[in-house]
């Protein structure tokens, strides 16, 4: 029984492993190692959106947070990268757990609104600190990450770091969401009341479903700044926040494997559309309104509803 | 002396946002959804008029009016082809379709104009009015002007008026709607139009002392809709009150605390009213039945 | 559980798409480049052309086009035609650096121009340095330059923020300011501006009585100019790019402040005065680029001929003014080829060693005198002081 | 029967704005019995029902749980103490498929805490079988084998009932609530259910409110019926007593 349910994380382990021995230029290593930075938050933010069907419109700030907490320590207190990775991470955590607390009271727009607004006050911190995060003009100097007398600079060893840490958040999303706390996310999104009334203090899960996907944003942002090695605001704003989203809808909300498809497609997307020059914000807002009115389940949804065409099966026994 | 000159500007900036966070109410009034593509209408208001007025060289007037214009059929553009496809889709489905409005909208606006900031000129000239020892530029009494009387046009639209209370049922509940005879759909699309003419009105009223560019829209729609909330959605009289203190809020807090942190601290209210009173300032607690 | 295998499989293909997407993009680009290698220079340019510092990098763009195609008529460089790749950042970081390794990886470019923002220009820097590929920065922050040991490869054309400064300072020093309030606008550029300011105030014996900050996309700023109307500094200097800087001048006439008013090399431009409107703007003064008074220019001076067929031929292929930040991708692009030309080759390290010998070079920034330890190559008097007279730039000193 | 009182409502006041919704009400339920709770549209039966699960907080009066005044508790508190409830307007989660539905009621019990849950230790395995034996055991009882795994949303009216039935009993509670289980069903789907619910009372001695509009189906469930009327109650007794008290004819059955 355990085997079955591992299948598709071990097929995911195989696509990471395959990815750097087909793709060798920097270029297409760098690109990809951006999008296992997306997966990681976007795992977290389709946990909490996805699963728990609690929106955030803020998430950026998280993933800054990370990143800046990364960088001022190991840049200006020279700890060791991971120590300040795993210290970022739980400060986030903090964090988004007194954040939590009096917003997932709200429901629908207002808690929309009120992450909206948490993510513009930790931008306009990171921007007005200045003597701490260097402000708008950004964090010049972060070391690269490294292991003993390792230190991984070239983009494939931040490759492999990246691709272990995001195939570790994947392995425990996975758990998350596939035993009682999926289920019980899962619920509250389709009717909190009714999972109240056998006895689940939802708010508890809600508050804690937050507080996982602002820890795994807070991991990506610590990856960002070592891998791009400077970080600034302009990285972390309502912009970058709403393209996250975007990832979670698209790829298919409430399937971990939507949300890595989300993230993989919107990350090389833009890429591909270079030839469009000023236009791809064109293709992006529309891309975004089409996905929503025709494909709502997202690319996972359409990929289930063709399976289910094709195998049209009477009870629809594979649900 | 100063502090009537940050009361002044505060309520002259206020009345700007209170005029945006009516179309919101009017959406909501109508709709039930939070257009996030609202300050676009706003946008393309002023840009609009500049367009006509500078490029066409239309008279003043009659380049406010096609621009006013062009934010409204735009407002019947976004119903039509993106909020009607999903009218009872989930409230997330909702936000972002609007996100993927602004964005598409920005980026026309972008690619047919261009990227670079515009002006108009004042209604009544520039010289400042002044009184108490304090100046405020005679475009804002414009401003204030107009967005008291609109509240008032609207209060009693959506209160004495059949369409304005069908708009509010088919919000509250658009099969009962349906059942009464209300034409859901179309009232949908009139509150978008209504919603965006007003805006658009806020954004030509605004681009001579804002001035105006493709993406000024964003963080006019955000105050816009902290000014909504904070003075309780839904309700026109709150919109005039949320947008003024939201005005005077940030203005106190630039002359006195730090011009830095301004942004912050007017989000900070907004949380605030979220946190502690989320029916906002004249709102009344709206019941959840179980 | 089979559902997630039938999307994974779904992932599994689009990964495969995606990798030999880029595969075989990449072969096939290399096979078609490889014939056409030999009579062609690829150079890269990497500008914000959209998002919020489009005002920077459209004019950029316009600029660097038009120069190109203005070489290939005459001849291209070293007898091969130039081909110039321009990819847009949007501003944001993660764009800028994908940029830069496709440039680099992919369209095997010799040499890079941009960006526009020393937010992305810092944040591309290890790459071209790891690959050994020169970049010339059209962001004006010193750190982009210094420490120079670090940055053999990245040179940078704007004046520094610093000229800037000690040219208003200097002028504060001759009228007698003592206490000064600044204004700046809260992004890279506002940043580094109110940097410079701050640092080299006491050297001139300034006093800053009130460092205030507004936010780009503000529209209105009477708060901040009413809590410095209270201090009465002797001026007032306000460092932002537009549409902020107009936005100010019409709230201090609205205001009736009456204080001097000093602006930054950021709004030197028509346009600033046109949005800010004549009486708003009458007798602003700040430092700029010779471009802006090219016709008020001596004709002893240097950069007077090219300013004006630059004015010219930008006029005439788009019809609008051209900009200083326009001028960045004019001069950034000049010294390349002049570079290549003297190196006579396209090799990385040869064109950082020729760019270092470029001594009295003409630009539409200023003389450029470049060094190994000088990757800038601007001094002071790239700044001429300018005022604003009834709707119009007046030179008011060398 | 005359063993302990389980629950007690007493003086209870609840007003909505103008309108007196509930007007001084009290009740009271004793170990293993099934009261009925009967009252024409809008007397108040919904918001009593509300009030004991705690769903919604009364303006007066308390309510006592197994000796407990739970009148302020949260209402996952109160379903935790062995109080679970099905809802009037069906909720069950349309897009889960049956078995998981009522593993969610399942899940609630079992020990496995959140650390096990994301790193997989095994506990979190072990709680993931209890919960699914036990959502199996009431999937038979309620007889629903056949739809293990279609989604609730897709299943008839009936089964719907079902589901939730099932998920209420899957979390062992000792008083169970029953909101109008019976409307929307056909006389057959009545029959079987009725039977099912007096299997299910022995089987796992469970104490019983049922509010019902389908008269007979309450009469024959229920030992005690309380009829509510404008918020107040007008008669109080057996079955039988209540068919002839003339109060009752007057208020409910009608003239």
């Amino acid at each position: 029984m355990r085997l079955k349910r591992y299948a598709d994380i071990l097929i995911f382990a195989l696509l990471l492993i395959a990815y750097p021995l087909i793709i060798t230029d920097n270029y297409g290593l760098n690109v990809g190692i951006f999008a296992l930075e997306n997966i990681i938050t976007v795992t977290g933010l389709n946990l909490l959106m996805g699963y728990a069907g609690q929106i955030s419109l803020g998430h950026a700030g998280f993933v800054g947070l990370g990143a800046y907490i990364s960088a001022i320590l190991t840049a200006t207190y020279h700890w060791n990268c991971w120590l300040a990775m795993i210290t970022a991470f739980v400060l986030v955590g903090i964090v988004a757990f007194f954040v939590a607390l009096p917003t997932l009271k709200l429901r629908g727009h207002y808690l929309a609104m009120a992450t909206l607004g948490l993510g513009m006050i930790l931008y306009i911190f990171f921007s007005q600190l200045v003597d701490i995060t260097g402000g708008p003009s950004g964090f010049v100097g972060i070391p690269y990450m490294r292991f003993g007398s390792l230190t991984f600079s070239s983009y494939s060893t931040i490759y492999v770091v990246t691709a272990m840490i995001t195939f570790v958040i994947i392995w425990l999303s996975k758990n998350l969401a596939s035993f009682k706390a999926g289920r019980i996310f899962r619920a509250i999104h389709q009717d909190e009341e009714a999972v109240v009334a056998l006895g689940v203090n939802t708010y508890h899960y809600k508050v804690l479903v937050f507080v996982v996907s602002a820890v795994f944003a807070s991991i990506a942002g610590s990856l960002y700044a070592h891998t791009v090695i400077f970080i600034s605001p302009a990285s972390f704003g309502f912009k970058r926040s709403i393209q996250l989203v975007t990832m979670v809808m698209v790829g298919g909300m409430g399937n971990i494997w939507g949300g890595v498809t989300g993230a993989i497609f919107l990350t090389y997307l833009p890429e591909f559309l270079r030839i469009f020059e000023d236009y791809d914000i064109i293709v992006y807002g529309s891309l975004l309104i089409l996905v929503i009115i025709f494909m709502p389940g997202g690319i996972a949804g359409a990929v289930e509803d063709i399976y289910g065409k094709f195998k049209n099966t009477g009870g629809r026994e594979d649900r | 002396m100063d502090l009537i000159q940050y009361l002044v500007s505060g309520i002259s900036i206020g009345s700007a946002y209170a005029l945006i966070a009516i179309g919101f109410n009017l959406i909501y009034n109508a709709t039930g959804i939070i257009n996030f593509a609202q300050g676009e209408f706003v946008m393309l208001g002023g840009m609009g008029s500049v367009y006509f007025y500078h490029y066409l060289h239309f008279p003043l007037i009659f380049a406010i009016l096609s621009g006013i214009l062009l934010a409204g059929v735009t407002g019947i553009l976004v119903e039509r082809l993106s909020i009607r496809p999903i009218r009872d889709a989930s409230i997330l489905s909702l936000i972002i379709v609007t996100i993927g409005d602004s964005i598409l909208i920005r980026g026309i606006a972008m690619l047919v104009w261009d990227k670079n900031s515009h002006a108009l000129p004042s209604f009544s000239g520039d010289i400042p009015i002044r009184f108490l020892g304090a100046a405020v530029s005679p475009q804002y009494i414009w401003i204030i002007v107009v967005s008291i009387i609109s509240m008032l046009l609207l209060g009693g639209f959506f209160r004495y008026t059949i369409t304005g209370k069908a708009m509010l049922a088919s919000s509250v509940d658009p099969v009962a709607a349906r059942l009464v005879g209300i034409n859901v759909e179309r009232v949908t699309m009139y509150s978008f139009f209504i919603s965006a003419l007003f805006s658009g009105m806020a954004g030509a009223l605004m681009t001579p002392v804002t001035l105006t560019s493709y993406d000024i829209g964003i963080s006019l729609g955000l105050k816009g809709f902290a000014a909504a909330v904070v003075g309780g959605l839904g309700r026109m009289s709150g919109a005039l009150v949320g947008g003024i203190i939201l005005g005077i809020v940030e203005s106190f807090s630039a002359g006195l605390i730090s011009s830095g942190y301004k942004d912050a601290i007017t989000f900070g209210l907004l949380l605030l009213f979220l946190y502690m009173r989320p029916q906002g300032i004249v709102g009344e607690i709206k019941a959840e039945r179980v | 559980m089979r559902k997630n295998l039938k999307i994974l499989l779904v992932l599994f293909l689009l990964a495969g798409l995606v990798s030999t997407g880029c595969k075989k993009k990449s072969k096939e680009q290399q096979a078609k480049a490889k014939p056409a290698e030999e009579n062609v220079i690829k150079i890269g340019a990497v500008f914000s052309v959209t998002g919020p510092a489009s005002f920077l990098g459209q004019p950029e763009k316009n600029t660097a086009l038009m120069v190109v195609d203005e070489i290939n008529k005459s001849g291209g460089l070293l007898g091969k035609k130039v081909k110039l790749i321009v990819y847009d950042t949007e501003g944001q970081e993660q764009k800028a650096v994908m940029a830069v390794n496709r440039l680099i990886q992919k369209d095997k470019v010799v040499a890079i121009i941009g960006p526009s923002r020393s937010g992305t220009t810092l944040a591309v820097i290890p790459i071209v340095m790891r690959a050994k590929i020169p970049l010339i920065s059209c962001a004006a922050s010193r750190k982009i330059v210094q420490p120079v040991s670090e940055r053999k490869y990245v040179f940078t054309v704007p004046q520094l923020d610093t000229f800037a400064v000690e040219k208003l300072y200097e002028y504060f020093n001759k009228k007698g300011y003592k206490k000064i309030a600044i204004l700046t606008v809260n992004n890279g550029f506002g940043a580094s501006g109110r940097e410079q300011l701050k640092l080299l105030a006491p050297k001139y014996g300034i006093e800053i009585v009130a460092d205030e900050i507004y936010g780009p996309k503000d529209t209105d700023m009477t708060a901040q100019l009413t809590k410095i109307k209270g201090l009465n500094p002797d001026a007032i200097v306000v460092w932002g790019t537009n549409p902020g800087p107009a936005v100010i001048a019409r709230n201090r006439l609205q205001l009736g402040i009456k204080t001097p008013l000093f602006m930054s090399h950021g709004v030197a431009s028509k346009k600033f005065i046109e949005l800010a409107g004549k009486d708003a703007a009458e007798g602003i003064i700040l430092p700029a680029g010779r471009l802006i008074v090219a016709d008020q220019l001596p004709d002893t001076d240097p950069q007077k001929k090219l300013l004006l067929d630059y004015i010219a031929k930008y006029k005439a292929r788009y019809g609008s003014e051209p900009s200083t930040f326009g001028g960045h991708a004019y001069d950034a692009l000049h010294l390349l080829f002049e570079a290549i030309r003297r190196a006579k080759s396209t090799n990385g390290d040869k064109i950082v060693a020729a760019l270092e010998t470029i001594k009295n070079f003409p630009g539409t920034g200023g003389i450029y005198n470049l060094s190994p330890q000088d990757h800038e190559g601007l001094s002071k008097d790239a700044f001429v002081l300018v005022r604003i007279h009834n709707g119009n730039w007046e030179l008011l000193e060398e | 029967m005359g063993n302990s009182k389980i629950l007690g409502a007493e003086r209870i006041v609840k007003h909505f704005g103008g309108v007196k919704a509930l007007d001084d009400v009290s009740l009271s339920i004793s170990q293993e019995e099934v009261l009925g709770l009967i009252g024409p549209n809008g007397a108040g039966k919904t918001t009593l029902f509300n009030i004991i699960s705690g769903f919604i907080k009364p303006d007066g009066g308390k309510v006592i749980f197994k000796g407990v005044d739970i009148t302020s508790h949260p209402p996952h508190k109160i379903a935790r103490m062995g109080m679970s409830r099905t809802f009037q307007n069906l909720r069950v989660f349309s897009e889960m498929s049956v078995i998981e539905n009522i593993m969610v009621g399942a899940d609630v019990l079992t020990s496995a805490g959140f650390f096990s849950n994301l790193f997989a230790f095994p506990s979190i395995w072990k709680s993931e079988r209890e919960s699914i034996e036990k959502a199996e055991y009431f999937l038979e009882e309620v007889g629903l084998q056949d739809f293990r795994n279609t989604p609730a949303g897709d299943l008839p009216f009936g089964k719907m009932r079902l589901v939730e039935l099932a998920r209420a009993l899957v979390t062992e509670p000792e008083l169970l609530l029953l909101d109008e289980i019976a409307s929307g069903l056909n006389t057959s789907e009545t029959l079987d259910l009725m039977e099912l619910l007096f299997k299910v009372k022995e089987k796992h001695n469970l104490t019983i409110l049922v509010v019902e509009h389908d008269m007979d189906f309450l009469m024959n469930l229920a030992e005690r019926v309380v009829v509510l009327n404008f918020g107040r109650v007008i008669a109080e007794g057996s079955p039988d007593e209540i068919k002839k008290d003339p109060q009752v004819i007057a208020a409910y059955l009608g003239e």
